[in-house]
């Protein structure tokens, strides 16, 4: 079992005009956004200001946000338990985040939801879902949804290399491939399901070939590299506007922290890690950035800046915030109880 | 009663129509169609075998395979597509063959379609219609012939049918439709070739109240499903022997109308409930408990239960009728709940609770 | 009592040794497989992990990934295998992560393992057994915190397991791999930290019985798992209020001891019932009925049911609370059946009975 | 979507010395055997003797057998609904089937499964499944049982085309390539699930190709002709006990009849039907052996008539069968239920 990606077809060539200064820019701002709140949320974990599980995305912030890139306002993504990066990239709001672990009303399930249930109804962002697997064909049902009416729209489902194993995969692979239907399937290969390496879950690894088999169009691409993600994403979307349907994207990525906040982390060699980390998306892109002197040392402190007043900002605001009186608990059960005075 | 106004007995009114439960349904599914673009019927063999028990047979060519549509052998996925679907904006109307098939999409049905608008803080309502056939009686073995209706109903979240009646399978359908939360409809696999007059009045109907079918004073018979039939035959075998029982329908299994059944039986202080499920953990439990939370004080004797026997339905036709509740178990239920135990034993003798091994 | 020589209070004997729950647990589960080769461990993260609450830490490594085996993500699959491995004369131990999860093996569970036997005419028993966390109090949330083991108990051919004890942790395993049959086993979450002394004498158990935790006589609090604490824990209350309660603890949620939870309501006339589960369709509301069926008379007063809210578990913490049987409301409804209500409400305020949308 | 299999790589040379005239003429014998037993089965069905569900099996005669022939006695098969015929093949005798049909104690489920519940355990016939793709996870576990003990013995599941595409089949196969597993997966692909046709169902309708993305060894085998059957499940099968994992074969076969006795099998063409009927597995090999001068007009006649005695023996003993007592309806829903007086 190797626990290396030797990542196929790198799509880092041919940048479009797009990537300009202040795109690129962008990208880093918004991939320490994902970095720097979730380094503040393991403090509020300690401080027992989070509850429940917490799974952080460090170290593939850029599959959500290259992604994210592919994809309008009109456009809808289906997450999972690991999904504050989605979450920020799709445009949630931290504060809205940040109140919903804190459990308050405020919050963007209104503490109903937790970590692993962020909803975002307005920007389309549908969860949020910790059933492995839960969201696949979900996310089929929108996408069918906007075949049935024409609408021009994808459907983002990210989903894990452990999620490939379960049979929701392959009935919605099977389903989407069968249907034409306009769904980006976007599998984040971070090598682990929990504790369980990928070869030791999957009798064939290379998870792109797998998916090419339901006659998607799939490619693999490096997922520690954002503009490899945006680039591929891009084309996938396009191509699914342009009506070939679903597509699949296997992101080579590697999760830099343990499972969730509970996993100590035994079954993964220090070395391993450390080499991934060589591999930080974000610090990587800066590392660019600089050379290209597109980053200044000042312009990188103000972003951080600008980044920790933002967190400060929305730890703040969860602070104040009300929580759902508990008289209310019942309240969205059914639409009728929720619309009761 | 608004909730219904099927008549299943009386005699026939001028304008009544013939129609068969099957039929009914098939009606009410066409209306959906005709009269809302967002609904579409999604299903194995919804469309060009023409539905597993005929349902949808005709629906392919008039509304085409966009909209009576074709699914894979994949409950999970369809099943959970259906929601997606809900979510953005269609009324899907999802068929599963059988209920027992229905546990390969549990998942999707408890933890998503259940879950979502309270989990997204009332942000995701998920507006899915979800029928399938329930029951036993034809001889199709356990894989095909389980009553989990009434395990559904424990799921918050969802609101469950059960139709009854020509009119109910007519047009409970639309109604549920309009709920914008997810609804699961039971058609019991006996009602399907069940024959009648649609009444000429017969027009639209809630999905909040049961019904009371028969009137009767010492006994109420609550029931639902495929076991109507036997309930109302009992009370006729029991009015023969001098006792009046009412015969109420809970059509709705979730949210039950702890109303009807209530004013029921404080008018008969007896109550017999009769329900296809297995009995432990039954549907009927849940209404014998509320009964005697409720009405302690007005019952006269305990509630009786008459429930399947606790074992996976057989094919043997006297294995399977002796699994089910019988005409004869309602009767000496009834009986017994009035203190008459039955001169004779009618029909199937009564068993004693299922408890499981042993105790 | 012959079910089970836990002491769950009184004073450490020499001998007694320190444990938890989850070391309880692992014991059981060591001791397992070093006297039965047959036995073997298999499920999500069971090895290299360590178990994903930590139970079967360490034993990777004493017996190697063959018998603790790693299964990929794919419940229906390693369920069904465990099934299947099961019939050849395995004796596996299959560990479900979660209950919410277990829905995706649902299909197995009741469509093979619960009918194979009675299907098969009796040819073939399916020796397995399947754990798995349940329960809430951990701000889990919707999907992973339901209380759907009373749910499983409605299943013929299954026998349902809920350890509450140290020493039912660590002795209930034996007698549940030396079933022929398939069972469950259901260890709610919020015990795993739970820590004690096991008592010097702890031994064998068996699983066909309840057993009285507490003897009282005013009134029965009959309940399991997750909550036999905050029973224990509303009798403590009740007593300094001057009334006593006996703590039934069901132990075997399938088959029902009605022998014991008989012989305890007969003492007391009076019964509350403590289950986690949804309060609609409640193992509650079995017990409930089958009390009023077995001991009408008996009662002198409708026996009192405290389950958890009919809503998806929510994340708050103060939500959450609400949405579970919480001492106060064990110690209100308790006060209700003997006739007392309480002079100031303690804990969380008893909730009215929620049964869906309206009625 | 054609509907015609394009059989490739057909599997029917080098014939070795088994295949001796004797061993041809079991293998007609065996498939005649099904043909005439589910000829009676119908009649019998239409008198209302046989009731419930009955799915035919008439013209995939050759999956079965041909397979059969690769098994031992000590190896375990997992069936289908559809599974008179490979109860048959297996051994388990006519007498046994019959009564189990007439819901006699006879029967070999006792009466309590009928048509699509099947079982001898004896002949390690796991039944008889209704659930469709519900016997894969099964069967994996029994592989993995002999796969843990070390035992030589494989274990052959049968499902259909429409199997391939629930959550099911893709778990079990990866599990069993991942795990090795001595698991013959016999896909009977008869190009419809019910009433839906092959491409209908499957984005990708190689299903022998698709296997193989597991890294399964993977063949595609013409389900008409019982000698490909038989080459290809003995090679497969001794691949397996030769240590190499589980082994997939698509059979490419069709069903004359319809799906079940209750289907008026609107969705076929009568042309396509026919088409297919030229490729009869059953008269194809009696005109085979018929030319090669091994089957005479006289020793067809002969076989005719022992299968038909065979046949009125078994139904005349079903007949003459008592039914399980209706006391004994709980018998069996446990063991301790089972061994009560
Ligand atoms: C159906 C189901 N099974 C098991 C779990 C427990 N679980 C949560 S995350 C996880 C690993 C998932 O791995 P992967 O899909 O690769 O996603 P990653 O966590 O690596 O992002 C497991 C086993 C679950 N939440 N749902
Ligand atoms: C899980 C499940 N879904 C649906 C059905 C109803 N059903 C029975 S057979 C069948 C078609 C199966 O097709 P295939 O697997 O190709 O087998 P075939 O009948 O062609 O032999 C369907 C849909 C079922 N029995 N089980
Ligand atoms: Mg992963
Ligand atoms: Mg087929």
């Amino acid at each position: 079992m190797s626990a290396t990606h030797t990542p196929r077809s790198p799509r880092t060539a041919s940048r479009p005009n797009r990537q300009a200064a202040g795109h690129r820019l962008a990208l880093l701002e918004s991939m320490l956004r994902v970095r720097r709140f979730e380094e503040r949320c393991v403090e509020l974990y300690s401080a027992a200001r989070i509850r429940g599980f917490m799974h952080l995305y460090i170290g593939e912030e850029a599959v959500a946000v290259g992604v994210n890139e592919a994809l309008t306002d009109d456009d809808a993504v289906v997450s999972t338990y690991r999904e504050h990066g989605h979450a920020l990239a799709r445009g949630v709001p931290a504060e809205a985040i940040m109140a919903e672990m804190f459990g308050k009303v405020t919050g963007c399930s209104r503490g109903r939801g937790g970590s692993m249930h962020l909803f975002d109804a307005g920007r389309r962002f549908y969860g949020g879902n910790a059933i492995v697997g839960g969201g696949l064909p979900l996310a089929a049902g929108l996408a069918l949804a906007d075949r049935m009416t024409g609408r021009d729209r994808v459907t983002c489902c990210f989903f894990g290399d452990g999620a490939f194993a379960e049979g929701e995969f392959h009935e919605t692979a099977n389903l989407a491939a069968l249907w034409g239907l306009p769904l980006l399937l976007v599998c984040e290969n971070n090598l682990y399901a929990m504790g369980t390496a990928l070869a030791r879950h999957q009798a064939q690894t290379d998870l792109a070939l797998r998916a090419a088999g339901y006659g998607m169009v799939s490619w693999a691409v490096d997922g520690m590299d954002v503009f490899a993600v945006e680039d591929a994403a891009r084309k996938a979307a396009e191509g699914i506007r342009a009506g070939t349907g679903p597509h699949f994207l296997e992101m080579r990525t590697y999760r830099f922290r343990a499972h969730s906040m509970y996993d100590p982390d035994r079954y993964r060699d220090k070395g391993e890690i450390e080499h991934w980390k060589e591999r930080d998306p974000v610090e990587g892109l800066a590392r660019r950035l600089r050379e290209a002197k597109e980053l200044t040392d000042k312009g990188r402190t103000a972003l951080e800046d600008r980044l920790a007043a933002e967190i400060d900002r929305a730890v703040e605001a969860a602070d104040q915030a009300p929580e759902e009186p508990v008289g209310d608990l019942l309240k969205y059960v059914t639409s009728a109880e929720a619309s009761r005075p | 009663m608004t909730a219904t106004r099927t008549r299943t007995a009386g005699p026939t009114a001028p304008g009544d129509r013939k129609t068969t439960y099957r039929e009914a349904m098939r009606e009410a599914l066409r209306e959906a169609l005709r009269t809302d673009e967002r609904v579409f019927l999604m299903g194995e063999d919804v469309g060009r075998y023409g539905g597993c028990f005929g349902v949808s047979l005709g629906l392919l060519e008039e509304f085409g395979p966009d909209r009576i549509r074709d699914a894979p052998l994949s409950e999970s996925a369809f099943v959970g597509a259906g929601i997606g679907a809900a979510l953005a904006g269609m009324r899907p109307i999802v068929e599963i063959m059988t209920v027992n098939f229905s546990l390969l999409a549990l998942d999707q049905i408890l933890n998503n379609a259940a879950t979502l608008l309270h989990m997204s803080g009332g942000q995701l309502p998920v507006p899915i219609v979800i029928r399938m056939t329930t029951g036993a009686g034809r001889q199709l073995a356990a894989q095909h012939s389980h009553s989990l209706e009434g395990w559904y109903a424990h799921i918050p979240g969802l609101r469950v049918l059960a139709p009854a009646t020509l009119t109910d399978a007519r047009y409970m359908l639309a109604p549920a439709l309009a709920d914008p939360d997810p609804v699961l409809v039971f058609e019991h696999g006996t009602l399907y070739n069940a024959s009648g007059e649609l009444p000429a009045d017969a027009g639209p109907v809630g999905i909040d109240r049961a019904a009371v079918r028969r009137a009767g004073a010492d006994v109420s018979l609550i029931t639902y499903g495929g076991s109507l039939p036997k309930a109302l035959a009992a009370a006729d075998d029991l009015a023969s022997g001098g006792i009046s029982a009412e015969v109420v329908d809970l059509r709705t299994l979730r949210p039950l109308d702890d109303a009807t059944i209530g004013e029921s039986v404080t008018r008969t202080h007896r109550a017999v409930v009769v329900d296809e499920g297995w009995r432990t953990g039954s549907l009927a439990a849940e209404i014998a408990a509320r009964l005697t939370e409720q009405h302690f004080y007005d019952l006269d004797a305990p509630v009786e239960r008459v429930c399947s026997a606790e074992v996976p339905v057989p094919y043997a036709r006297g294995l399977e009728e002796a699994a089910l509740p019988q005409v004869g178990g309602i009767v000496a239920a009834a009986r017994r709940a009035v203190g008459e135990p039955a001169p004779t034993e009618t029909g199937t003798p009564e068993r004693p609770p299922v408890t499981g091994r042993e105790g």
